[in-house]
């Protein structure tokens, strides 16, 4: 599109891959990300605009995986919505085009530095950095949680596998966390 | 503490910020109300010790603001509502 | 040196051999002793010295109620104090010493204070010392401060890591003996996740310090079997060396696992103990009971130890802790030692049974309705002195003695949400009261059922009332349940010596008696006036001898004497382990703008604001002082350009039909009115009138805003427009989603600004395209979307643009790089601040929470023809005084003369007295524009004072400037430049 | 009976037998001139003040539980004058001259140990606002010094301060600030009251007050009424309830402020220590312990007892600070409840019922006010008017925007 060449949230030309025993941390930088939410009343406008234009709009504490696009709820009548970067750069407008004013649509990509983990099975780790109940929660649970002091999103995509969305000024701090607890722990 | 979220259920109370009394819900109109009703409005407080309603903002969580019915005394909580229910019950709108 | 006391028998590894030292001496133990037990067997007793009287001390127990027996463990930044002996797992290279003694413990200068005891009675501090008055800070104090304390702290930062964690269950059970093991098994083969917590490192609780079978095997090995069978259950976690340490709100259980500490270092990256906040839908406390001793002249001496801990020693460590042993008890318990003891082949001299119908022990003395009353050995018990039911007085040489007093159900944590004990005079002892945590239930001997069948009862029949559960439960196995045989005895009565209650802290009976000759006779006295309980063990042995003798003196009941209730944590926790990784570098995580990476490279000097690190300034090469390159950087600003990275300012994405409305009711000042493509500085109040932040809010389209906060209060603002949309005014339709990390966001100002910007902007940014206040979506570089603001902080012709964030590192060198022509610099938060306040603008220093608009010389934008946050009681008298503080500036009349931010205003001439007060230097710079220090600052009626000359103070410095009063705008006051 | 250094030899050659008790349980009188509501620190100080200082009789002090049990009983035993504000400082001024010349008065030593009380400084900003408060504090008559970071470290060389997050910048300190042993205080001032005739009664919980025509007339309590002229009411922790009983609704929430001690240690920490970075404060004990705190734990609360997310904040706040503390243990817990006013600041006035006098509002800083307070209040009830330390702190100021908000913080009880 541009010129400019972008930095990941780490400070890097491509993203960070980081194994530590078990656990492989991917970085992804592929994922555009926009917020979608309700205008007041209009719920039921919105989901219909969704459904014909693919946006799945999971319920309360959920995540649905689509193509290409994929949410994730983050509050009431609030969803981030994600799709691949490389073709959906432009997500907040391709939202607002397909959505209407049925929604207030808001570009998240950069806000975030977003993290797969990896492992047979992540129970432990995350025990040691956040408060979910990890085990117990099934497939699909995305919740907002708090980790080292920092506020993030995580999706529980499988026993071992989890997306975490950290604040991007903080990709750091957040993996550094990440690397210290899996040495921990493994 | 765990506050039992309407939307999201158990929560810990680490997620929230507390403001206070859930009466700072009835803001009077700056409009019609004078400095006395906006005084008694914003510094005047019950401050129970029993059963007490109160503004928990789920920070860490769903930016929900919650009115949870709470015992100062045993920490019991025993109800938990969303605070824009509460408002609008109250006849609160625009 | 041999295993002199070592003998047959108990669960250590005598296969293997660990070496370790004690106050630089070499002994050897096995795997599966503590370093009491190893002490021990090494026929070494004196472990300590108590806190007042440096008394010669012993271990009295085998558990972490061990008052006597602590010690500095380890050594350098390891070095950790106050470590009980009697719960420190040996390891390979040990290293204790002894401590609170010098020059040593068995010669401890120190000791003195036992031989003034009749001077140091309790509180004797409060009636004495106060005389000449400055003696006590300069002579007596010291003096007891030096002699303070217990262990000495290291000045090294300790070097190892600690972790928390959070786990989930349906129960978590609190001990590990019978009850708990029963417990966990009915949870765990019901397929209930259970947690199963014990502090020790081998579970089973006082079934391996016992002999009794459990079923067909020896209780320790019944212990074993059930463990194994919990390990295969997947529902089952099971955690040895976990202390739970506290019952919090709402079943939240805090617990301390030590991981490490059984070893000399933790394994590489692992932690040294882990905090785990445990969220359990139901708890049992499993927690047993603690033995007691009773107070007698002399009963602390070394080899004085409760009976059972004796037994355990013996048991389950194969150590003695003498050779002639004697007991003395008032209930059955007390016997078991003996009958242990004897069979281990320890020569029991005499059991000495304060009651007239105890068992006997074929080929043991009894001594029936007799008491110990004294004993002797200056550092270890050499004998005792017994007085039979006779009357008569008979002294036996023994080095070891047993004492029972009766057994204290462990209620610590039923009683941490302030549920007070009861009084049980079954068994003599408090069981837990009404109203303790929700959702805890207690079993076993901490609920006062003290037989090993009542405790695998109780254990079970816990978890199935906690979980209840329906269907088959664990048969119970045979074993004993004898009852419970005790007639009380708190203190032996006799004599003029010293009976100790609170052994640590040097607490006897004499005390107890002067509280209550003093009037210090309600529970909380006594403890506060003689501080009996409030030792490292919190009076777990103690606390309710020192209450029946209360009891006695004042002629109450126990009951009716009352009891302390115990709070968390159940023993004490290392503030490391409660800290975790959050230290050093890492107590807060840092946030890093786009920049970071060109700043880092290019050497800049970074602050801490909040969590940020910002650019303060960038040097160049052979700038050695701060103020070379922040003049350098204003003064290129204002000659050509500067760009300065802002993303930390937040952003708010406010959109809704009602988008408008709702900012003209949270900001001072009128958005609904504001055009698209415009913006607009917003004052935003608090309620109660207060400034309380303020930004350029942008109108990107009919029902799209774009707020802007202060660093600082991004979230609070955030937070605040949250409670205003849900709970004031919850049907208007607004949507609200922070964008700060989303936008690398840069300031570009100066005179160059436009033309630096039209070089990377795609479109038309004339002044005719896009006029001051201007805002808009835009594209750079060839397509890049970007949003730009014309908007000044600087005074000089500015923007502010934004991209996504990832693009925001290029963008700025690609700024760089295509405005070369123009020397673009890259300036820091101090030439930032020196701009601002040559232009007057209000920030950190002015917005202090304290101020008002009119303070600020805003006042006028505070409208009163429409509702807002804070409009009403803004207008309240002591808010609108004519005499009130103003914001006005300030230069030296001298120009070479220095200012500080924090002096205050005087009239010449005045006194620097609180009354001349007129007010104080918000902020303060150098200002390279007008070649002196200036400053902003709030004097009172400073809006009719500008001209005046004054003075200002730094008393702290014994500065005494004289300044002139100038209009806050120092620097182009008519905006000519940000127009341009 | 005084006490003196040759009382106490005495005593310890004659068996400690001649030792009397510190004061009275006088059965309840039918009225007095005075009943103060409360018998924690600021009431009997005010009891004392009141019989010794303004020549005051017939005083009754009653207390619901034990002498000295609210919170002076379970404070962090910290005393000061560094305030800001010009509504506060002459105030706490004035309590410090009375703590420096204390013992002597009530002839109790309660340790009054002025070694020195440090704020540490992270940012310029922050040396600014120090500046100010330091600068105000020499105006009102206190002392203050502005210390470098070498002169911080030269004081504790064992700080973080190679390796911090916030680094630390130099600090603000009061020489004349330190600590008092707590309990004795409430004890001196009790004996000292007692002495002078006022009847001290415990277990006497105040169950409502007799109010006729908009003038008090005496208190309802769990050992019968009590009448009186004029009652003060000076509850710590219970000010809304027992307030409650006059029909009165306060500017003040109920909080809950943990305290921590350690196990004792040999001397490590000479003065008083704030790091207002990490939320903490650290003093060390004549016993041995570091006696620290940090922030309430932010919800309306008469528990008397916190949770874990505090506790573990202020640990994080001391490991960021003295990284030396990690294996130093955490002894005990406690939980005080703080009256927490709407501007931080206290009230000490009439109220709209005649003879019926207020005190309260203390927030977390009542300790070090006790004989300021006692004696302001004392002066009211004397005098009917306020004594001048004490103008500032009337219920009134709220409805005319003259708050003390010494942190800026506005309305909001938990942020103060």
């Amino acid at each position: 599109m541009a010129s400019l060449q972008a930095l990941t949230a780490l400070g890097a030309r491509g993203p960070a891959v980081v194994e530590i025993g078990p656990l492989r941390i991917t970085e992804r930088a592929d994922l555009a990300l926009a917020s979608v939410a309700a205008r007041r009343g209009r719920f039921t406008d919105l989901a219909a605009a969704a459904q014909s234009a693919g946006v799945p709009l999971p319920e309360a504490a959920g995540y649905q995986a689509g193509a290409p696009y994929s949410a994730f709820w983050t509050a009431p009548d609030m969803w981030f919505v994600e799709a691949p970067f490389a073709s959906h750069e432009l997500i907040a407008g391709l939202l607002k085009a397909a959505l209407g004013d049925a929604a207030s649509v808001t570009e998240q990509t950069d806000a975030w530095v977003a993290f797969d983990l990896a492992a047979a099975d992540l129970t432990p780790l995350l025990e040691r950095l956040c408060n979910v109940d990890f085990r117990s929660v099934p497939k699909g649970y995305a919740t907002r949680t708090v980790m080292e002091h920092l506020g993030v999103y995580l999706v529980k995509l499988d026993q071992g596998a989890v997306r975490l969305y950290g604040p991007r000024s903080s990709a750091q701090s957040l993996l550094h966390a990440l690397e210290v607890a899996a040495a921990s722990v493994w | 503490m765990i506050i039992h979220h309407p939307i999201l259920g158990p929560r810990d109370a680490q997620e929230f910020v507390y403001l206070g009394d859930a009466s700072l819900i009835d803001r009077p109109d700056g409009m019609t109300a004078g400095i006395e009703a906006f005084h008694d409005y914003l510094y005047q407080r019950s401050n129970p010790a029993g059963e007490h309603r109160e503004l928990w903002y789920h920070e860490q969580g769903d930016r929900s603001w919650l009115v949870v019915t709470r015992n100062t005394v045993t920490h019991e909580i025993t109800k938990v509502e969303l605070a824009r229910d509460v408002a609008r019950a109250k006849g609160r709108s625009k | 040196m041999t295993q002199s006391h070592r003998i047959a028998g108990g669960q250590i590894d005598r296969t293997k051999t660990l070496r370790f030292t004690f106050d630089g001496v070499r002994y050897q133990g096995h795997p599966g002793d503590t370093l009491a037990s190893a002490l021990l067997a090494n026929g070494v007793r004196l472990m300590g010295r108590s806190f007042k009287y440096h008394r010669p001390r012993g271990p009295i127990s085998a558990g972490s109620e061990e008052p006597n027996a602590l010690v500095e463990l380890r050594t350098g930044g390891r070095q950790e104090p106050n470590t009980r002996a009697t719960v420190t797992e040996l390891y390979d290279g040990l290293e204790a010493n002894s401590q609170n003694r010098w020059p040593s413990l068995r010669f401890d200068a120190m000791g003195i204070n036992d031989k003034l005891s009749t001077f140091f009675a309790a509180g004797f501090y409060y009636k004495t010392f106060m005389w000449p008055k400055s003696f006590w800070e300069k002579l007596y104090e010291p003096i007891i401060r030096r002699a303070a304390g217990l262990g000495s702290v290291t000045r090294e930062e300790d070097p190892d890591a600690y972790d928390k964690g959070f786990l989930h269950c349906d129960l978590l059970v609190i001990g590990a003996g019978p009850t708990g093991l029963m417990a966990a098994l009915t949870a765990g083969r019901a397929g209930k996740r259970v947690i199963l917590a014990d502090e020790d490192f081998r579970l089973g609780g006082r079934l391996n310090a016992e002999t009794f079978s459990v079923g067909q095997t020896s209780g320790a090995d019944w212990a074993a079997a059930t463990v194994a069978e919990l390990a295969t259950l997947p529902n089952v976690r099971l955690m040895t060396r976990t202390t739970v340490i506290g019952a919090f709100d709402h079943g939240i259980y805090g617990a301390v696992e030590r991981v490490s500490d059984h070893l000399a270092v933790p394994a590489q990256g692992k932690p040294r103990q882990v905090l785990w906040r445990i969220y359990a839908g139901k708890a049992i406390l499993a927690a047993g009971a603690t033995e007691r001793p009773v107070a007698f002249e002399n009963n602390d001496r070394p080899g004085i130890l409760l009976a059972g801990a004796l037994r355990a020693y013996a048991n389950r460590w194969g150590a003695k802790a003498g050779e002639r042993l004697a007991v003395f008890t008032n209930n059955d318990d007390g016997i078991r030692t003996a009958l242990d003891l004897q069979a281990k082949g320890v020569d029991v001299v005499a059991v000495i049974d304060s009651r007239e119908g105890g068992d006997l022990i074929p080929g043991v003395r009894h001594l029936r309705g007799a008491e110990v009353i004294d004993s002797s050995g200056k550092l270890g018990l050499k004998s005792i002195t017994v007085r039979q039911a006779n009357g008569r007085s008979e002294t036996i040489a023994v080095d070891a003695l047993g004492v029972s007093g009766g057994w204290n159900p462990n209620v610590n944590i039923h009683s941490h949400h302030r549920s007070r004990p009861i009084y049980d005079p079954a068994i003599a002892a408090f069981v837990p009261g009404q109203d303790g945590p929700p959702g805890l239930l207690v079993a076993g001997a901490a609920a006062g059922a003290f037989s090993t069948h009542a405790a695998l009862r109780t254990g079970r029949d816990a978890a199935i009332a906690a979980l209840e559960l329906i269907g088959a439960a664990p048969d119970l196995p045979e074993t004993e349940d004898a009852p419970t045989r005790v007639t009380p005895l708190w203190h032996v009565a006799h004599g003029k010596g010293r009976a100790w209650i609170d052994q640590q802290n040097d607490v006897t009976v004499k005390d107890v008696k002067l509280a209550h000759q003093e009037n210090f006779t309600s529970v909380e006295h006594l403890k506060r006036y003689t501080t009996l309980g409030m030792a490292t063990d919190q009076g777990k042995t103690g606390n309710v001898i020192g209450l029946a003798v209360m009891a006695e003196l004042t002629g109450r009941s126990i009951p009716e004497t009352g009891t302390t209730i115990y709070r968390p944590p159940y023993t004490p926790v290392a503030l490391g382990t409660l800290a975790g990784r959050s230290r050093g570098k890492k107590f807060k995580p840092f946030r890093l703008t786009p920049s970071h990476h060109w700043a880092k490279e290019h050497g800049a000097i970074f602050v801490e604001v909040g969590n940020w690190l910002r650019t303060q300034w960038v040097p160049k090469a052979g700038e050695t002082e701060w103020r070379q390159s922040v003049d350098r950087e204003v003064l290129a600003t204002r000659k050509s350009v500067g760009i300065c990275d802002v993303t930390t300012l937040g952003k708010i994405d406010i959109q809704g039909t009602d988008a408008g409305a709702f900012l003209d009711r949270v900001y001072a000042n009128t958005f609904s009115s504001l055009a698209v493509g415009k913006c607009r500085y917003g004052l935003m109040l608090r309620e109660d009138g207060m400034v309380f932040d303020d930004g350029t809010t942008a109108r990107m389209g009919t029902n799209e805003y774009v707020m802007t906060t202060t660093t600082a209060n991004a979230v609070t603002v955030f937070r605040h427009l949250e409670f205003c949309r849900q709970c004031l005014w919850p049907d208007m339709d607004v949507q609200l989603i922070s964008t700060t990390e989303a936008w690398a966001q840069f300031s570009v100002a100066g005179p160059n600004a436009r033309k630096l910007l039209e070089k990377v902007v795609d479109q038309d940014i004339s002044d005719a395209a896009f006029p001051y206040m201007g805002a808009g979506n835009v594209t750079v570089c060839g397509g890049l979307r970007a949003r730009l603001f014309r908007i000044s902080f600087s005074g000089e012709l500015a923007y502010e643009i934004a991209v996504p964030t990832r693009y925001g590192d290029a963008l700025l060198r690609e700024m760089l790089a295509k405005g070369a022509e123009f020397d673009p610099i890259v300036y820091g938060t101090e030439a930032l601040g020196v701009m601002r306040i040559e232009k007057g603008h209000v920030a950190g220093g002015e917005l202090n929470g304290q101020s008002t608009a009119l303070n600020m010389g805003l006042g006028k934008m505070v409208s009163k023809k429409k509702d807002a946050i804070g409009m009403v009681l803004s207008q309240r008298e002591g808010m609108t005084a004519e005499t009130g503080y103003r914001l006005v500036g300030v230069k030296p009349v001298d120009p070479q003369a220095k200012l500080t931010a924090g002096s205050h205003f005087l009239e010449k001439g005045a006194a620097p007295v609180a009354a001349n007060d007129g007010g104080w230097l918000t902020s303060k710079v150098y200002s390279p524009h007008l070649g002196c220090d200036i400053a902003l600052g709030y004097l009172k009626a400073g809006d009719k004072k500008i001209g005046q000359r004054m003075r200002i103070v730094n008393l702290l410095a014994g500065l005494d400037t004289e300044v002139e009063i100038i209009s806050p705008h120092m620097f182009d006051p008519e905006g000519e430049r940000l127009r341009g | 009976m005084r006490y003196s250094g040759f009382r106490v030899i005495a005593e310890a050659l004659t068996g400690h037998n001649g030792w009397k008790p510190v004061w009275r349980d006088p059965t309840p009188q039918a009225d007095y001139d005075y009943i103060i509501i409360g018998g924690g620190g600021h009431g009997l100080a005010t009891a004392y003040y009141l019989a010794k200082e303004f020549g005051q009789a017939r005083i009754a002090v009653l207390e619901k539980g034990y002498l000295g049990g609210g919170n002076v009983g379970r404070n962090t035993t910290i005393i000061r004058s560094n305030y800001l504000l010009d509504g506060n400082e002459p105030f706490y001024e004035f309590s410090l001259k009375l703590w420096e010349g204390l013992e002597q008065d009530f002839n109790y030593n309660a340790m009054v140990s002025q070694r020195g009380i440090i704020n540490l400084i992270h940012t310029d900003a922050q040396r600014d606002a120090f500046t100010r408060r330091g600068n105000g504090m020499i105006m009102h008559g206190a002392d203050a010094r502005l210390l470098s970071r070498d002169e911080v470290r030269a004081m504790y060389p064992w700080l973080n301060f190679d390796n911090a997050r916030f680094p630390i910048k130099g600090a603000l300190m009061q020489p004349r600030g330190g600590t008092v042993r707590h309990d004795a205080v409430a004890w001196g001032y009790a004996r000292g009251a007692d002495m002078r005739g006022v009847d001290l009664i415990q277990n006497c919980e105040v169950t409502g007050m007799r109010i006729e025509n908009g003038r008090i007339r005496g208190v309802e309590t769990t050992r019968g009424f009590i009448g009186a002229k004029k009652v003060g009411v000076a509850v710590a922790g219970s000010s809304s309830k027992v307030m409650a009983h006059a029909g009165m609704r306060l500017p003040m929430e109920s909080h809950v402020l943990q305290a921590f001690v350690s196990e004792g240690l040999k001397p490590v920490i000479e003065g008083v220590m704030t790091f207002g970075a990490g939320h903490f404060y650290v003093s060390q004990s004549d016993k041995g312990g570091l006696v620290f705190g940090g922030d309430i734990d932010g919800y309306n609360s008469y528990a008397q007892r916190g949770n874990l997310p505090v506790i573990e904040d202020v640990a994080e706040g001391g490991m960021a600070l003295m990284p030396a503390i990690g294996r130093v243990r955490l002894l005990r817990t406690w939980g005080g409840i703080m009256d927490m006013s709407m501007d931080g600041s206290p009230i000490i006035d009439k109220t709209g019922i005649e003879g019926l006098y207020f005190n309260g509002g203390w927030c977390y800083g009542g300790f070090k006010a006790t004989p300021a307070s006692g004696w302001a209040f004392a002066h009211l009830l004397a005098k009917d008017e306020p004594h001048k330390t004490a103008t500032a702190y009337r219920f009134d100021r709220f409805l005319k925007g003259l708050m003390i908000d010494e942190k800026g913080q506005g309305a909001q009880p938990n942020l103060h």
